[in-house]
């Protein structure tokens, strides 16, 4: 079964107020396939049940143990700095200094963090939070396209 | 030919203009707003670049991202296709400060044909015949009294206008003043200019445009007539080449296209739009400086891929068009498919397309960026699909094309093939019998 | 069963209101095939009632062990005797005479039931098993195609 | 014209059939066996109806089924489509019988020229060359002799053959007794005739034919060559209108072709096939009495509708056709998408289609059945898709054909296109070095 066919069946299920699907059936080469979808029903929407909502696919010739997915992990609160604009990535004022700020750092809202050239403008990106430079993900001189992250502050 | 180009559009022309440029060996770059990531065009490209969020003036007209986008992807030339930035004289003369090819017209052609008063005074010039029509209006008095001199009815229209925007037909003096301002605001609205001019209205003409080519020294070619009459609200539904008409006619309306064109020695391909009154008077009354939607009607009856003909004049290729070259065979229809729904006046209906079949099979041609599981986003123009059809004559196209929308499954949406199917099973259609009010006089339903 | 039918078979249940389908059939190659479709009635969109909606589809030739499908009523045992060729269907011998069998005649093995005329000859149609005419699903003249069921039998 | 025909075939024939007819306003009831319920040429029917069992003896190949499902429905003719029963005289003449039209050539002719021998016979009689050959031969001493006559290499083939069945090359007098007998074997499996017959063999001939229609009564037009020299153990896989000749022998094969036609009063369509050497020595091999796969790239470069053509011979319109109105323009590319793994030896892979994305834009055509969701049955032919590239010139029309290859998508089933796009970058198939031996020896992997 394919992501794209477990998409459809997603979207039918919200668009005929389905909540429940369990589907078994023999597949090519005597795979067993199992596909078991869950959705948050209306009494959830009303706040009366705690229903998981679970998607479960398993293409296996073994027998299938679907289980809820539950107790998805916290994201690290990082915040992610993005491009604003299309244009060059640079990480320091000038070639011959050095980056603006290293993984470690801390930033206050307001730092510089990089610059991106765009039609020969240099656009200086500063910081909106306040925190330590988790990672850094372009490197000096590289392309960015709009929305593309190019750091992660951890604010803690 | 540049070995690699940005694409600085969306939807169906993206796809025409990568599958143009693939074929001749170009790299594309597709540039991109946030909802169209995983449009066709953008899966694809052999490079995309995101260059802003949904709403256009962030992204598909948003000069800066875009230039900043072919420089860093290291793109030579920029193709605008239509809407958006493409008659944007600003953007092609931006694009030529940063060394990119512009495909399309010089940006001076641009600003001067597109503007409609300036464009109807370089149409005289040339000898190219025009409605009686005024200068620009600077009040509703200097309208009245113009509306006066060349009798009612009048058609208002932007100075800086398309697509119907900013445009009012006037039967008579009591409407004058409300549509006036009412079209001034719209034109302020969609194109920050509120410059009107004003027409003598023709009562049920044909809509029928000339594709001219040319190599901007003077030389142009033409590549005969389309009618796009079948109009909703100034918007094209459907398209054929050629029109219907004897072709003494049609061979005088497209001299006079070359001429205007010769005239301002117009680079790359556009379209000189006229009407034709019933007594087969003509009179030009826009020039589009770019690529249309409807253009694959002509590439159908005259086999040659326009698109790429753009490529290849943009790259400085020696001129090799010759008018005696360019012929006629045959007729084709273009239906537009748009995600509205007919039975809900039209009503855009974008959203999850969650199945497609399209029709296939001899004389059928589909340009669609339209695939099962894409999600329609709400933000652009409706246009999902151009089915075009080609057969030996006019009545075997709109048999073909029957065939063809018969075929063609689009589910999860509302589309126009439901009024499509009727247009064509419309007796008056049929004969040929058709006029920019044929919608609005024969198709009520 | 494949996914686009069953997200069919939702939409078409969701357009018209219907809440509970059952369908179960024999497929090609002795495959059991079974779907069963439950939507949240109205009821549960008020709160009022945890009915889960459920699908179950199965392509098995061995038996489907699925808890959400219950009490599946056994198929009546009727034997469906279908037309071996293509032609046109009679159900008597003559224009003039009565037919082979109406619904309620008792048929053996062997009994001729109808005449299926291809090409200017006619074949009579033979019961292969003894019962009840329980159905006469054609009319006299009607054209008749491949595998069109005719008649259904009650051996019982 | 008909009112009613019936298709007695199923996949991509049936549906073109059916798209054919419909454009001309003829109703369609579409033949089909039990597992084609869900196929699209029955999804768009006028009316379907089902003819018998998966095996074809039951149901494409059960003449008496077919011709009462045409009488039961009131059709008053019968596309046979290719297979199956088009080449078939008896079903023909059964047609003829029942007063049905059978849209095909008259049982006689089917029979005369279906007959290999005999074709040669027929062939020599007209003037058109064929390669040194042999009557029917009784037994293995009879070819032994006639080998040592015209010299080694040598081919066997079957009397009642075609597609590559009872087929053998023999290089020296060693291998006769063994290909000799496995051939006869063969033929008598696939056509229940082992009757064999030899000629000379030619070494990297091109497989060249010329497209044929005649009126029945010695009128004959040629709609000029393909070539269709890409084949994979006699199994054609490309082929292309024009072929690369020179137009004086181009135009001497076609001329020999229609010669052989207006000699048997050929009526409808019908193929020459030829083998053309590398000294531009061509003979005749034999004659197709059908519509044939490829004819596409025909109706490409001429733009004529076969199909319909064969519906208006068959309906009694008055002829029409006239060689000078034949053009050829441009050049055109099929591919034939089979379900099969090119990576496993071409092994076929039936089964579910999970995605189907078909190419478009300008110069594209896709004639298939296919739709996604459809299960390609494991009973029938593997061709699953025809595509078309058409272009002004053949390195265009292949570097159309590879971008429409790329944008293809076909889930769920291995498909031969990855073998189409290796065949279409080979250099030496880019220069047009094609003979029917270039894949055994340019493309070993």
């Amino acid at each position: 079964m394919r992501t794209a066919d477990v998409k459809r069946l997603m979207d039918a299920m919200a668009a005929a107020g389905v909540i429940e699907v369990e589907l078994e059936r023999q597949a090519e080469g005597g795979v067993t396939e199992r596909l078991r979808l869950l959705r948050a029903g209306p009494e959830v929407a009303l706040g009366a049940a705690p229903g998981a909502a679970s998607v479960t696919t398993r293409d296996t010739a073994e027998p299938a143990v679907v289980t809820s997915i539950a107790d998805v992990p916290a994201a690290p609160p990082l915040v992610d700095v993005v491009a604003p604009i299309v244009g060059t990535f640079y990480d320091s004022p000038a070639p011959d200094s050095g980056p603006y700020v290293k993984v470690g750092d801390r930033v206050q809202t307001g730092s510089v963090l990089c610059i991106i050239e765009a039609m020969k403008l240099m656009n200086e990106i500063e910081a909106e939070v306040a925190g330590t430079v988790a990672e850094v993900l372009v490197k000096n001189e590289d392309p960015v396209e709009y929305g593309q992250v190019l750091f992660r502050i951890d604010p803690g | 030919m540049f070995k690699k180009i940005l694409i600085a559009n969306r939807g169906e022309i993206a796809l025409r203009v990568l599958r143009a440029a693939r074929e001749l060996g170009v790299k594309c770059v597709v540039a991109y707003s946030v909802p169209d990531e995983t449009s066709l065009p953008v899966l694809l490209a052999d490079e995309a670049i995101c260059i802003g969020p949904a709403a256009s003036a962030g992204s598909y007209r948003n000069v800066r991202n875009l230039l900043s986008a072919a420089i860093v992807t290291g793109a030579e030339a920029v193709h605008p296709g239509y809407g958006f930035l493409a008659e944007n004289a600003e953007f092609a003369e931006k694009c030529e400060e940063h060394n990119l090819v512009f495909i399309g017209p010089r940006p001076e052609t641009i600003a001067g044909i597109g503007d409609k008063a300036n464009a109807r005074r370089l149409a005289r010039a040339a000898g190219v015949p025009v409605t009686p029509g005024s200068e620009p209006l600077p009040h509703l008095e200097a309208a009245a009294a113009f509306a006066k001199e060349i009798g009612y009815p009048v058609i208002l229209k932007a100075a800086a206008g398309g697509g119907g925007r900013g445009m009012r037909v006037v039967q008579s003096p009591t409407d004058l003043e409300r549509s006036f301002v009412n079209a001034q605001e719209e034109a302020r609205a969609a194109f920050g200019d509120p410059t009107m001019y004003m027409e003598k209205y023709l009562e049920e003409p044909r809509h029928v445009e000339i594709q001219v080519f040319g190599d901007g020294e003077g030389n142009v070619v033409h590549f005969f007539d389309r009618d796009c009459s079948i109009q909703r609200r100034y918007q094209k539904m459907l398209e054929e080449a050629p029109s219907v008409l004897d072709d003494g006619l049609r061979a005088a309306i497209a001299e006079s296209a070359v001429r205007l064109a010769s005239h301002i020695r117009y680079r790359g391909a556009g379209t000189c739009e006229y009407l034709v009154d019933r007594d087969g008077g003509y009179f030009f009354s826009e020039m589009n400086t770019r690529i249309q939607v409807e253009h694959p009607v002509t590439e159908m009856v005259t086999r040659v891929d326009l698109v790429q003909a753009q490529l290849r004049l943009a790259s400085r290729e020696p001129w090799w068009l010759r008018q005696e070259d360019v012929r006629v065979d045959g007729h084709a229809i273009e239906a537009r498919i748009n995600a509205e729904d007919p039975e809900k006046d039209f009503r855009p209906s974008p959203g999850l397309v969650s199945d497609v079949h399209w029709p296939g099979g001899p004389g059928i041609r589909v340009d669609s960026h339209v695939y099962a599981g894409y999600r329609i986003p709400p933000y652009y123009d409706s246009l999902i699909a151009k089915i075009i059809a080609w057969a030996p004559s006019r009545a075997e196209a709109i048999a073909r094309m029957e065939r063809a929308l018969r075929e063609t499954v689009i589910e999860g949406v509302a589309t126009t093939i439901p009024f499509h199917l009727r247009l064509l099973d419309n007796a008056f259609y049929r004969r040929g019998a058709v006029t920019t009010s044929f919608i609005a006089r024969r198709m009520t339903s």
